[in-house]
Parts: C-alpha cells; sequence; structure tokens
C-alpha cells in the first residue's frame, strides 16, 4: 500500500537528512519512492542539492526546475498537487522548517489523500525545543500552519558529528515525555550511523523503536570526498 | 524691570552662522523656549540632518547627534529605542527630509516612533545655493529651474504634512508659518505640543514650519516673509492636519 | 535708566525683522557696525519710554538678540 | 545533557551577541542571514532588549548610528548587496567614532548576485567600502563555535577603540549547523562605560557625536588622530591560525569556509607526506603580515584559495613582499572550491605546473573542476 509521510518540525531540525535516509531505505527495501522538497525557505542545505544522488538509487526526486534551483524566491515543484493527489507508489516530503515552511504545506492540504501522516521531527539540542513547554508550542505551531495533525514523533536528537548514545537514548525519552502529553507515538529515532557500531549500547538506548540510521548527505563543502 | 521676553538658556550663546533674517534662527529660538519651558534641557537629545541647519548642534546647549542625509529620523530612532526616557528631537530641512530623506521620515511615523521632528520648509535648497527641492512651487526659479519649476518634467511640490497626516502611526502633524509674530507665536504653541505629546509618550509628532530663505530666494528678509505669505501658503496652508490616534 | 528692550548688540546682523514688526516704530539700525560687521539694531534711550513691551520684535529676531522688561 | 547545542551559524551569532550583552539589533531582510533578525526579533526582548526591522538597510545602520552614539551596544547583520548600502553610514560611524558590530554573511555578486556563500567582500570590507580615511576591524570566522567566540570579541573592540568591527562570514558560515557552546550571559554592569554618549546632559558639559570638520586643518589632525588609533589596532589586534608552521613547505592562505576545506586537503596530503600547512587569517584587518614573517624564510610557495577572483591575495603578496611565489586560485559566485580541485591546484603549484603568479589558476571557465 503507498504510503504518503510528511516530515516536518523547527529550522535545523534535521527534516531533510530525514527525509532522504528514510526515502532511501523505502527504495532499497524495494519499493518505488517519489522525494519532494517542499522547502521553500531556506537557501542552503535542500534535498534538490543531491537530487542526483537520489535519483543513482531509484528515488523519484520532485523539487523547483534546475534552473531556478537557487533562486531566492518561494517557489513550488510543478505539478506538485497532482503528485501528492495521484502520485504512485511511497510519498516522501520534506517541508521547510518552522511554522513558516510548513505554510506551503497549508496551502496544499486539500491534495493531500487521506492517511497521508505527518511526523514531527524533534531535535532537542536545537534553540527552541530545549525543553517540553518550548517542544509543545513547536509542535502546535508547525502542525496547525502546515494544516497537517501530527501522526507520531520522529526522535532526532543530535549534535552532528560529536552525537553520542546518550543524545539518542536521553532525545528519546524527551520525544516519548512530549509524545505522552501530545498522545503520539515516538515511530522513529534517527540515529547518525557512525553509531552504528556500537550495537549493544545503541540496542539499550533504542528499548526497541527502530532506528533510522542516518548517512549525512547534505554535506559541508570540505566533506565532500570528489 | 520685570522680564518679558529673555534669551532661552537651552540655547547656546555664539553667534549662527545664519543669514541675516533666516527663520532657521526663529525656529532655534522656538525649540530652545519650549525645551526651558518643559524642563527638559537635561535629557533632550537632539538630532542635526544635513542641510543649512547642520551645525544645529552648536547652537542647542543639549546632547547631540549629527545625522547622514536624510537619516536623521533613523538616528533619532536608534537613540529612542536606547533611551526611552530621553527626549528626542530631530531637526530637518526639505530636502533632508522631503527628498532623500523620505522613507526614513514615512516610516518613523508608521512605526510611530515617541519623536519629535521640526521640518523647515523654505522651497528650496539652501546649503548648496539655491537649487530646486522637492517643495519648490511651480514656476519657481532656483538654480536648477531656472525657467520655473516645470510640472511637466519636474514634478509638484510634495506636501509633507498632508502626507504624514494619512499614516495612521502619526500622532501629530502640524504646518504653522514663520512670517509674522502671530503665527511664530501659533508656531510655537505646536512645538510645545509635539514635544509634551513626546514626554506623554503618545508617539510620532511633526510640526512644519514654513520659513524663508531671502538669500537664494533673492529678497530682503522683510520681503522674503511677504513673498512666503503670498505664495507659500496658499500652496501650504497652515493647520493642525493630525492630532490623536488612528486614520 | 533701566532700559524696557535691550539688544545684544555683538550678534545682531542687522535683518531689520524688529524694525519691521515694531507697533511703535521706534527700533533703528546704527550708524557704526558692530564686530560681525552689521548695523546692530537699537532703541534710543529716548525712545525707551514709548516702548509698550509688546515683544513683538524679539519674537521675530531669528538671533535672539533682543530682551524685553515691563516696568 | 551537556552545554553543547546545535546551532545554525546564523543564529549562533545572534545568542553570542546576546550574551555578549548586545541588546539592541537594527536589520532588514536579506537571505542567507535572515536566522540573525528572526532570532532577534523572538529573543532579545526575553533579555530586556529591543529589535527593529528598519525600512531598509539604509535606515537600520543609521538607527545603529543612534543607538551607539547613545551608548547602546548595537548589533547590525545583512549579506552583501545589503552591506553595500551601508556605506555611508559606516563611514559616519567610524568618523564619529562609534561602537557597533556589523555581520556580513556575503554572497555573491556583483549588483544582485546569487545567494550562495562567497567571499568577493573582502576588497569592500577590508580596504573602506564608504568614503574617507577609516577602517573597519573585521574578524572572519571558520566554525561556528569561534564566530560565537569573536562575536564577544568583537564587541569589546568596538568599546575598546571605538570603532565599528565587521564579522565577515559568508553564506555556508551562516547556514551550515555545529555544535556550539556559549559563555554565560555577560553581566550588564560589566560593560564599559562610555561618557562621551549621547544621554542628557544634566550635570555635564554637552555631548555631541558628529564627523563634520569643515577646517582642513581640524579634518587633517582628525583622520591622523583616527590613524593613530588604527595603528595601535594593528600593533594589538592581529589573529591567525597557522597550521604546520613547524615544517610545511608549501602553504594554504585561505579564511572562514575555505581554510576548513584547505585544511581537509592539508590531512589528506599529509598522509601522501607532502609537506603542506596554512596560513589562516582571522582578523582580515589588520591583515596577519606577521604570520608570514614566520614563515616565510622556509616557505617555497603559497597558495591563496578564496571565493572570490582574487582580493585577498593582494596582501597576501604584500606580506610576502615577492620574497616567494605567491599563487592563486578562486571560485566565485557561489561555486565552492572542491577539495579535490584544491589539492589538484597546491600539487601543479608544487610540481611547477602553476601559471605566472600574476596570474590565475582556471582563468577561462573556473567551472572546470
Amino acid at each position: 500500500m503507498s504510503q504518503v509521510t510528511v516530515f516536518y518540525g523547527l529550522y535545523g531540525s534535521g527534516k531533510s537528512e530525514v527525509s532522504i535516509n528514510y526515502a532511501l531505505r523505502l527504495a532499497r527495501e524495494g519499493r518505488a519512492v517519489t522525494i519532494v522538497d517542499l522547502d521553500a525557505v531556506t537557501p542552503y542545505f535542500r534535498v534538490r542539492d543531491v537530487r542526483e544522488r537520489l535519483l543513482e538509487e531509484g528515488v523519484r526526486v520532485v523539487a523547483p526546475k534546475e534552473s531556478i534551483r537557487h533562486a531566492d524566491l518561494p517557489v513550488l515543484p510543478e505539478g506538485i498537487r497532482r503528485i501528492l493527489m495521484h502520485g504512485e507508489g511511497d510519498i516522501v516530503v520534506d517541508v521547510g522548517g518552522d511554522p513558516t515552511g510548513a505554510r506551503v504545506l497549508g496551502g496544499l492540504k486539500d491534495a493531500l489523500r487521506p492517511g497521508a501522516r505527518g511526523l514531527f521531527v524533534l531535535n532537542a539540542m536545537r534553540p527552541f525545543s530545549r525543553t517540553l513547554d518550548e517542544a509543545e508550542e513547536a509542535v502546535d505551531r508547525v502542525t496547525s500552519s502546515a494544516g497537517l495533525p501530527p501522526g507520531g514523533l520522529v526522535s532526532n536528537t543530535h549534535l552532528g558529528e560529536l552525537t553520542r548514545i546518550e543524545h539518542i537514548s536521553s532525545g528519546l525519552k524527551f520525544a516519548e515525555a512530549l509524545g505522552l502529553r501530545l498522545g503520539l507515538p515516538v515511530v522513529m529515532v534517527g540515529v547518525p550511523a557512525h553509531l552504528k557500531s556500537q550495537e549493544e549500547e545503541l540496542a539499550k538506548a533504542l528499548r526497541g523503536v527502530r532506528p533510522l540510521y542516518l548517512e549525512r548527505y547534505l554535506l559541508k563543502p570540505w566533506e565532500i570526498a570528489e | 524691570m520685570n522680564p518679558v521676553y529673555t534669551r532661552p538658556k537651552s540655547l547656546t550663546n555664539v553667534v549662527t552662522h545664519y543669514c541675516p533674517g533666516c527663520t532657521h534662527g526663529i525656529a532655534h529660538r522656538l525649540v530652545a523656549e519650549t525645551i526651558d519651558e518643559l524642563g527638559i534641557q537635561g535629557r533632550t537629545i537632539g538630532v542635526a540632518s544635513v542641510g543649512c541647519s547642520v551645525f544645529a548642534y552648536n547652537y542647542f546647549d543639549v546632547d547631540f547627534q549629527q545625522a547622514a542625509h536624510g537619516r536623521a529620523p533613523a538616528v533619532a530612532t536608534g537613540i529612542k529605542r536606547v533611551r526611552p526616557e530621553s527626549i528626542v528631537f530631530a531637526y530637518q530641512g526639505d530636502g533632508d527630509l522631503a527628498s532623500i530623506g523620505m522613507a526614513e521620515i514615512v516610516h518613523a511615523a508608521v512605526r510611530g516612533e515617541n519623536i519629535t521632528v521640526i521640518f523647515i520648509n523654505n522651497a528650496i535648497y539652501g546649503m548648496t545655493g539655491g537649487q530646486m527641492a522637492p517643495t519648490t512651487l511651480v514656476g519657481q526659479k532656483t538654480t536648477t529651474s531656472p525657467f520655473g519649476r516645470d510640472p511637466g518634467t519636474q514634478g509638484y511640490p510634495v506636501k509633507i504634512s498632508e502626507l504624514l497626516s494619512t499614516v495612521k502611526g502619526a500622532y501629530y502633524v502640524a504646518r504653522f508659518s514663520l512670517h509674522n509674530p502671530a503665527n511664530v507665536q501659533r508656531a510655537k504653541q505646536g512645538i510645545k505640543k509635539a514635544f509634551q505629546n513626546q514626554i506623554e509618550g503618545k508617539g510620532f509628532s511633526l510640526v512644519e514650519l514654513l520659513s524663508t530663505c531671502s538669500t537664494n530666494w533673492g529678497m530682503t528678509p522683510q520681503n522674503a516673509l511677504k513673498w512666503l505669505e503670498e505664495n507659500m501658503i496658499p500652496e501650504y496652508p497652515l493647520g493642525e492636519f493630525k492630532t490623536g490616534e488612528g486614520e | 535708566m533701566e532700559k524696557r528692550v535691550r539688544f545684544n548688540e555683538d550678534h545682531c546682523k542687522s535683518c531689520e525683522l524688529c524694525i519691521g514688526v515694531c507697533p511703535k516704530k521706534i527700533i533703528r539700525l546704527r550708524t557704526e557696525l558692530n564686530r560681525l560687521g552689521y548695523h546692530p539694531a537699537f532703541v534710543p534711550d529716548e525712545d525707551q519710554e514709548k516702548c509698550i513691551s509688546c515683544a513683538l520684535c524679539a519674537r521675530m529676531c531669528p538671533d535672539a538678540v533682543i530682551e524685553v522688561f515691563r516696568p | 545533557m551537556s552545554e553543547s547545542l546545535l546551532m545554525k551559524g546564523n543564529e549562533a551569532l545572534a545568542e553570542a551577541a546576546i550574551r555578549a550583552g548586545c541588546r539592541f539589533y537594527f536589520g532588514y531582510p536579506i537571505t542567507p542571514q535572515n536566522e540573525i533578525s528572526e532570532y532577534m526579533a523572538r529573543r532579545l526582548g526575553e533579555h530586556g532588549g529591543v529589535f527593529v526591522q528598519a525600512e531598509s538597510e539604509v535606515s537600520s545602520i543609521n538607527m545603529v548610528y543612534g543607538a551607539a552614539g547613545a551608548g547602546g551596544r548595537v548589533l547590525i547583520s545583512s549579506s552583501s548587496p545589503g552591506i553595500s548600502l551601508m556605506q555611508e553610514a559606516i563611514s559616519y560611524i567610524a568618523g564619529a567614532e562609534l561602537p557597533c558590530v556589523i555581520v556580513n554573511m556575503s554572497r555573491g555578486g556583483p549588483g544582485l548576485g546569487g545567494i550562495q556563500p562567497s567571499q568577493s567582500d573582502y576588497f569592500q570590507s577590508t580596504k573602506g567600502g564608504g568614503h574617507g580615511d577609516y577602517r573597519l576591524i573585521v574578524l572572519a570566522p571558520a566554525t561556528i563555535q569561534e564566530g560565537c567566540d569573536l562575536m564577544a570579541t568583537a564587541f569589546d573592540l568596538a568599546d575598546k577603540y571605538r570603532n565599528p568591527v565587521m564579522i565577515l562570514g559568508d553564506g555556508m558560515i551562516g547556514q551550515m549547523m555545529e555544535p556550539v557552546v556559549f559563555p554565560e550571559v555577560l553581566d550588564a554592569a560589566s560593560l564599559p562605560h562610555k561618557p562621551w554618549a549621547t544621554t542628557g546632559n544634566e550635570g555635564r558639559e554637552r555631548n555631541i557625536i558628529s564627523s563634520i570638520y569643515l577646517d582642513p586643518e581640524e579634518l587633517d589632525a582628525h583622520n591622523w588622530r583616527l590613524e593613530e588609533k588604527y595603528r595601535k589596532v594593528r600593533e594589538n589586534e592581529v589573529r591567525y591560525e597557522i597550521l604546520h608552521g613547524d615544517d610545511a613547505e608549501w602553504f594554504f592562505v585561505a579564511y572562514g569556509t575555505v581554510a576548513r576545506i584547505c585544511t581537509a586537503v592539508i590531512q589528506r596530503l599529509r598522509k601522501d607526506g607532502v609537506k603542506v600547512g596554512l596560513i589562516r587569517p582571522i582578523s582580515l584587518w589588520p591583515f596577519p603580515d606577521e604570520a608570514f614573517e614566520k614563515v616565510v624564510d622556509r616557505a617555497k610557495g603559497f597558495l591563496t584559495v578564496e571565493m572570490s577572483t582574487g582580493q585577498m591575495v593582494e596582501d597576501v603578496r604584500l606580506a610576502v613582499n615577492g620574497r616567494k611565489p605567491v599563487y592563486f586560485y578562486g571560485r566565485t559566485g557561489g561555486a565552492v572550491p572542491t577539495p579535490r580541485s584544491v589539492e589538484r591546484r597546491l600539487r601543479d603549484m608544487i610540481d611547477g605546473k602553476a601559471p605566472s603568479q600574476t596570474d590565475y589558476f582556471d582563468r577561462v571557465g573556473g567551472a572546470k573542476k
């Protein structure tokens, strides 16, 4: 059965990396996947910047057209409504950050088919989601701006390269506490791929929640090998 | 002998650089009298602009900042936001305020900045030697409208008080003239109101003062007052255009 | 004799705005020049009594030259 | 959880400014630095500060002039075209000797250019920009943590020398995220007293903030007094980092984002036994000539890498002063040099395959990898 999954959250919560990794995981599981770059507010580090890499693995990329890829304009991908309504296979939507970025989805909500699920990406190491009160306010503001009630949380607490197991563990607890408040399940835990080898500790930290291992695709210039 | 009129304390005791009969001097005096009467000399900060009043800071015995051309309302905003307890006024001419500084004055009014602006309108650029101002009258000859201002190519005079009276954020906008004692007295009351508004936290106040430039108009000071009365007042009607918030 | 109207003659630029508004027409210009090179305005001692202390001259003076008193 | 936070460069600079005692921010939106304004709009009020979005960059920098003159600790930020609009007032601020901190998260130019990262505002930042004889102290962070640390330094230098200080980043520094540890919020009572500020003249002679000196002798004296101040800045405020200064024979010269790229390349090259190092100016003005003195005798050559067509390289040539060859490799307009392309230019230089010093690698068709 095809599924529309929308990732939204605050700026810098890791939505784009989560979207990319999730789309790739689905593709590697043999599913037909389309990733939609709906980020109209962030100038750098967007899904469209790794379009070729995604295409190589068979992920279809829907993003503003190449000729205006770097335009300082809120541009939506062509045919976006048709894809959200009738697109086949799994559809992963990366929404821009904050209520501002989520507003774009709000304008398209009538195109979302029933059963589309909104997953709120949460990084407790980021400003404006350091406390449960702040995070609750963030979920409320972002999801109401998007016009799509949240169906679950993605615990994505991390510190970039400095992320340790304890961040995963405390982040998950934080997400669960928030989930308890909001009546939402934690459906995914983002885990930086460099922690994969620490199997035992990781299993303890995850307590059965399925990890989404995160390879980094949106690289800084000095991280690019070629 | 009982004093009827004495020199304001808030004026420094120096001879101004203004030409004989220039009504800048009257405007300065009225502002200084107001500062004295309201007892705010120790907490007033002035902003001088670019134009003939560029040296205004030499003539007022209060703290002063000299601003770039047209930017006095922005500078005044910066001062007032740091020191809301201070009384901040900008003193600008028509080139400074109505031409290059149009954005700054309109947006200071839009924000309802709690400042006071004294706007000298003499229908000409004085400092640079008598060029056309945005407020120059139709047909008025200046060095850059030598055949008289032609609306076809040079547009019409800009009416700042009327324009700002449409801005909701502006609290008090009024135009007075300095061409005779009765009008000077009215102008003084308007200026005092504009400062009083700030003390009471009511927001943006602007007082436009119709003024003379006998040197660049090429007249004696007395004839200049007459010319102002006969030519400027019909184009720039006097009065309070806005008192109070809204609309 | 105490003067009703006093001029700070060193600051006067002889613009004559005071002369134009004086209802008693008692303000004149000196034939001598002041330090600024102007003929300063003044009211002759013999006319001080005619001054009605209306202060119109002071209100029009751009250079704050004039102070006015009432007996 | 530890004290580290994951921050975007722009947000981090804003938070660092608040912690350094900044309570006044004036700005106007422009990509790629809007997060600074947005963060300030949200957070400054919590600290009793004031945020104003002005009607233009011109107005916002003049608000800074007023606020700094009134004694406030003031920040403003923009990106290249916006900084161009501010140049007049920056000259006034320097002329009137007012302290403030200006952030430029630069983007590609000239003109409207693009929104991707660039270092082509080096000349504007370090050589003037506005009219007259003045200097900005210009600090260029290469990491977000360093940006935060430099923010406090910038405010202190601004107050110490009564001069505007610029933090020159590029869009990449502003947009990327890294973990940051912030200092505690500075106690407002520890900020320097400013007896020259316009605060109302109750009980003292009046203060006047101005940059006008119509008498040539006076203006001459004023300018030489400023120059004397700048001499002290040159003597005391040079900041730089040298990597592998003890054994390197070949040196990259780069700042900001490009220094990060060069550092990555150095790690790779040194594994192959290539003796390469890096001179990273942190203060772009005053330029760290001193760093070159330390290595020039042993160095065989310098490769300046910039996201410009060659701006800082002029200062590198002045510092090296003909003693050793200085080469240049640049990409512009938001195209960022790749580690691989940088590595190739260094190897070419070592192998004697570099173009002449006055020429450039990839002079035509810079897009070639």
